[in-house]
């Protein structure tokens, strides 16, 4: 596994010699706030903000999604493993033009300092990358990382599942921080934005929330890379990635399916294969 | 006016004797999923409270609630819940002059008085709190606000290690506190300037025009860049103890149909879109742009003082930390290069 | 008579006319408050609105299309667009609305007086324009004022609004009622053109002391007013009313806001000379 | 009677208009008998299947769902059960591992020659959430039923 000094400088090098060259006007990585010493998005564009460029155990937002803002510009982009993904599922939809990104993926990630993604996160080098910081984890490390993880929701039963998720989406706000932290989710008009027809009433009773979580989850299928930014951006502390992730083992274990692997990959419910397994239907 | 001291176990009496007739609500420890927040809660036993810290949350949600219930189609009444009185232990400076916001727009504005909120606010007791010591990201003095003491709360606590001073300023709640051993005014007073003096000097220094010359601002191109890393979210609005914009829904058929009003951000893009899909804010920054212009020029013209207490919580709630005294310098260099900001009325 | 709970009187549906069909669906609604005094008391200025309930589904602003001056009934029009809308074009007569207001400051009635008028309305825009126009034309007022025009836009003939109407209108003397459509369309003798481009022809523009109201498509609004400044008319003449997203009508749940203005409460009804002071975010 | 030999579902069907619908109609008019519970919703394909008029059904108060469809290789657009089928495992996945019990989630393919088949495959659906209770709603608090006939007329 890689150490965040190490990732750090040499992500400044190679930001460096990016804005020197002018092969891209901005480079958007993490580093440190004005005010507040909290890692958060930051968008290098001036040669000497290069050292404000941080990788630390709290990088956790998706920057994949930054790039929506700047289709026509040229930029870099700090990419963990996930957030690599994430742009490899853009180019697959032709959301980004592979000319205008070039991207500084994190080999070997040494994961998000309590997101309990990266317990169970099974690329931990980037699927796509210009240039790349950190050494390669090859794939018994990345075995052994996670061979002791097992999900404690699936132990239980139906009826415990369904107390859990309602203990926890009882205190959702609905102030959408998941959705927006999420890369998957960019459309124009949400589904919760439409009153024709009515799919998510407007009040936070518990009914209300569980259906805006299932509804956004069942869009997670075969698209969700795992990268838990949507549990670090839940202000109320939510397990808001449970009903994703399983989506993401779903697609693995049902159709051997992963998510953003490369750009030419369709996404999973965009195309099908005739014999595919029928797990759950009434006869099968 | 009167002063009254007591030690830790005589507040705790207190507290037990009070907690019969009204509801108290005070920062509690609250478990939430792997985070664990000091929010306001309803407390039963005194140990929980949480003196020393902070709240992460405002007790916004307790006099203007997420979702409140107006009344039904049917009865044509409004829906006034006529449980007990609430007492709020603890509150800060900042909090206090927070609900003083929304007082000012709900119920002193002389054209428009909200019976939903008034009904509410009218039972609910606000027990300031002297701040101990300035949290990380909070700025309150920088806008003018004193930590140490708020007059607009009508009961005041200052809290140093084993006692607690109570300033009961309103005549009125002056019968809960007798019988209990009086306080020196003096000393009291002498405590407090000690606690003012010794509230370390913020790093944070501001000098704006208040309210921010309006035209300007609104053509000025820095908001794209200050919400560059903002993801659009709806979080700073809910959290903010100064956010009081609301929206409408309905629930039920015709014949039982309830009315029910809710939060609402104007960070959200169908905050503002017309029904023909036209948005004058259609862009975070825009929404950005509205949201600081509203706390530092529109209430500021509309009513008078500002819509922001500096408590922070936007800052710590964010989920990339957007830092509103980012965008405040951001406005203040704006404006300093744009040539002498002229304040007052544009 | 200000509720101040945020809860509509009930009202009955009396009458339902249906305007337009073809293009696009836009019907008139004539109701009375089921509580007598209520209607009683009701009194409103013309370009104020109201808050529409349709109970269980929702509740949408509508400008008064009649005119105070019609006291035992309140009319408003509506172009089927969303929810509420598509309710209320579902309900039919004798069905129970909510209805809460008036809110907004209407039009400057009173400092009207003795002036010439001109109306300019376009589409769905004439309904806020025809309480005024109904105000000023009913026999008790029509002596307070000079001359009056009106100039109407629609977009095709089948798109007119309040056709029975201008039998009245052009009665009333010393009127000057001018009809246009967008294109040319055989069976149509009035005028044709978008209403800018026909202010100098059509209408006598140029009368001293006139004020001009003007309400439609926020497109037209702008080539329309930006047309009259052309001509040298005051901005402070040049009176219109905005459209934009309400749900409370008292200036507090925050999202109808230019600048520091709230539409609700500080509008609807501005003219262009407070506009140019305002950002223009709308 | 007691409560639980009273309680009779409300399952919300959702057929194909080429194929399954057919089948009803087959096992209607070869007077075949099968339990009155579904409530039958027409749609051209099972491609044309939000998943979200199935969440939207249980929060309308159904007990269940049935979705029938053509069955995989001849559909009357070629390849829309195709893509439904993987969209249906991915959301009885989802339903089942939020706590919905999988009885209620009833998914097959009919042909349009299959009356018989279809009215066995209702009485199997209606046994299996009959096999489960009444839907609480995903909050708990349950529908307003007057002796379990659910009182919202929506379905």
């Amino acid at each position: 596994m890689s150490s965040y000094e190490k990732v750090t400088d040499e992500i400044r090098s190679i930001a460096e010699k990016l804005l020197k060259e002018e092969e891209v006007e901005k480079i958007i990585g993490f580093g440190k706030g004005l005010f507040s010493d909290e890692v958060t998005p930051i968008f290098v564009s001036r040669l000497k903000d290069v050292d404000r460029l941080i990788f630390s155990p709290q990088a956790s937002m998706s920057l994949a999604k930054y790039l929506l803002n700047y289709k026509e510009q040229k930029v870099a982009i700090v990419a963990k493993p996930c957030d690599s993904r994430a742009i490899a599922s853009y180019l697959s939809e032709d959301m980004i033009k592979r000319e205008n990104v070039k991207i500084i993926g994190i080999n070997g990630c040494p994961g998000i300092e309590d997101n309990s993604a990266c317990q169970e996160c099974d690329i931990r080098n980037p699927v796509i990358a210009d240039y790349t910081v950190g050494e390669e984890m090859s794939e018994e490390e990345i075995q052994a990382e996670i061979e002791d993880f097992e999900d404690e929701i699936e132990k239980m039963s139906p009826a415990e599942r369904m107390e859990y998720f309602r203990k926890e989406f009882e205190r959702c706000t609905r102030c959408y921080a998941c959705r927006e932290a999420c890369y998957v989710c960019y459309c124009e008009q949400c589904f919760t934005e439409s009153n024709q027809p009515d799919w998510v009433g407007e009040s936070v009773k518990l009914n209300d929330n569980f259906t805006y979580h299932l509804m956004r989850s069942m869009h997670m299928a075969g698209r969700c890379v795992n990268c838990g930014a949507c549990e670090m951006a839940c202000p109320e502390g939510i397990d808001v990635r449970a009903l994703a992730a399983k989506m993401v083992r779903a697609a693995d274990e049902i159709f051997d399916y992963k998510a953003g692997l490369d750009p030419e990959q369709k996404t999973l419910l965009s195309e099908y294969d005739v014999n595919d397994r029928e797990k759950g239907f009434m006869d099968e | 006016m009167m002063v009254k001291k007591v030690n830790k176990d005589g507040f705790k009496e207190l507290f037990n004797k009070l907690k019969e007739e009204y509801n108290i609500a005070a920062p509690i420890l609250m478990e939430k999923g792997k985070k664990e927040l000091i929010e306001y809660g309803y407390v039963d036993t005194f140990e929980d409270i949480i003196w020393d810290q902070q709240p992460d949350s405002s007790p916004k949600n307790i006099v203007f609630p997420q979702n409140s219930y107006l009344g039904n189609d049917f009865e044509g009444h409004a829906a006034y819940d006529d449980g007990q009185p609430t007492i709020i232990l603890g509150v800060r400076s900042c909090d206090i002059e927070a609900i003083k916001v929304l007082d000012q727009v709900f119920i002193e504005d002389e054209m428009y008085v909200d019976e939903n909120y008034k009904n509410r606010r009218d039972k609910t007791i606000i027990v300031g709190l002297s701040c101990p010591e300035r949290q990380s990201s909070c700025f309150c003095d920088t806008l003018g606000l004193d930590p140490v003491e708020s007059d607009y709360a009508p009961i005041y606590l200052f809290k140093d290690d084993g006692n607690f001073w109570i300033k009961v300023k309103d005549s009125q709640y002056e019968d809960l506190f007798n019988g209990l051993e009086e306080g020196d005014q003096d000393k009291l007073n002498k405590l407090l300037e000690e606690r003012r003096a010794k509230f370390k000097e913020s790093s944070f220094e501001l000098d704006i025009p208040i309210p921010l010359p309006e035209k300007d601002m609104f053509e000025a191109d820095i908001w794209q860049e200050m919400t560059e890393k903002c993801l659009g979210c709806g979080v700073c609005t809910y959290y903010c103890p100064t956010c009081y914009c609301f929206n409408f829904f309905w629930e039920g058929e015709d014949g039982e149909s309830q009315k029910y009003k809710s939060w609402d951000s104007c960070m959200f893009s169908s905050y503002s879109v017309h029904a023909s899909g036209h948005n004058p804010r259609d862009s975070k920054d825009k929404r950005y742009r509205n949201r600081i212009m509203h706390k530092f020029s529109y209430h500021p013209l509309n009513y008078e003082g500002l819509a922001c207490v500096g408590c922070g919580r936007c800052i710590d709630r964010c989920p990339v930390n957007l830092d509103i005294r980012e965008a405040l310098k951001m406005t203040e260099e704006y404006l300093l290069e744009k040539g002498g900001a002229e304040s007052g009325k544009d | 008579m200000e509720k101040t709970d945020m809860l509509p009187h009930k009202a009955e549906i009396i009458e339902i006319k249906q305007e337009t069909e073809t293009n696009l669906n836009i019907k008139t609604f004539r109701c009375r408050f089921l509580d007598e005094d209520v209607q009683e008391e009701f009194d409103f200025k013309p370009g104020q609105f109201m808050m529409v309930t349709v109970f269980g589904v929702g509740e949408a602003p509508f400008g008064f299309a009649s005119s105070p001056t019609e006291e035992d009934y309140v009319e408003f029009s509506v172009k089927e667009v969303g929810l509420v809308t598509e309710a209320l074009h579902n309900m039919k007569v004798g069905d129970v609305i909510g209805i809460r207001g008036p809110f907004g400051n209407g039009f400057p009635v009173e400092s009207t007086d003795g002036k010439n008028i001109i109306f300019i309305g376009g589409g769905i825009g004439l309904a806020p324009l025809r309480s005024l126009i109904n105000y000023v034309m009913d026999e008790e007022n029509r002596d307070k004022y000079e001359k009056i025009q009106l100039l109407t836009a629609f977009r095709s003939p089948e798109d007119t609004l309040y056709c029975y109407d201008y039998d009245w209108w052009e009665d009333v003397e010393n009127t000057r009622i001018k009809y246009t459509i967008d294109e040319p369309c055989e069976g149509w003798s009035k005028c044709v053109g978008y209403p800018h481009t026909l202010i100098e022809d059509k209408l006598e523009w140029d009368l001293p002391n006139t004020r001009f109201f003007t309400c439609g498509p926020p497109i037209m609004i702008k080539f329309v007013t930006n047309r009259l400044k052309d001509l040298g008319i005051e901005p402070s003449e040049i009176v219109t009313t905005l459209e934009m997203r309400m749900s409370c009508g008292v200036g507090k749940c925050g999202r109808c806001n230019i600048g520091h203005y709230y539409v609700c409460k500080d509008g609807p009804v501005f003219t262009m000379e407070q506009l140019g002071e305002m950002p223009d975010e709308y | 009677m007691s409560k639980t030999a009273e309680f009779e579902p409300k399952i919300a069907t959702f057929l194909c208009t080429w194929c399954s619908y057919a089948a009803a109609d087959l096992a209607g008019s070869s007077r075949i008998q099968y339990p009155p519970n579904i409530r039958v919703m027409r749609v051209p394909c099972t491609g044309r299947m939000d998943p979200f008029l199935i969440i939207k059904a249980f929060n309308e108060g159904a007990d269940g769902i049935l979705v029938s469809g053509c069955h995989p290789g001849d559909c009357h657009y070629l390849d829309g059960n195709l893509y439904a089928r993987r969209r249906f495992v991915m959301l009885n996945e989802l339903m089942q591992y939020a706590g919905v019990e999988e009885e209620r989630l009833n998914f097959t393919w009919c042909s349009a020659s299959e009356g018989k088949r279809f009215a066995q495959v209702v009485e199997k659906a209606v046994n299996r959430v009959k096999k489960v209770g009444p839907w609480q709603g995903f909050d708990g608090q349950g529908f307003a039923r007057e002796e379990g006939e659910l009182v919202s007329e929506q379905l």
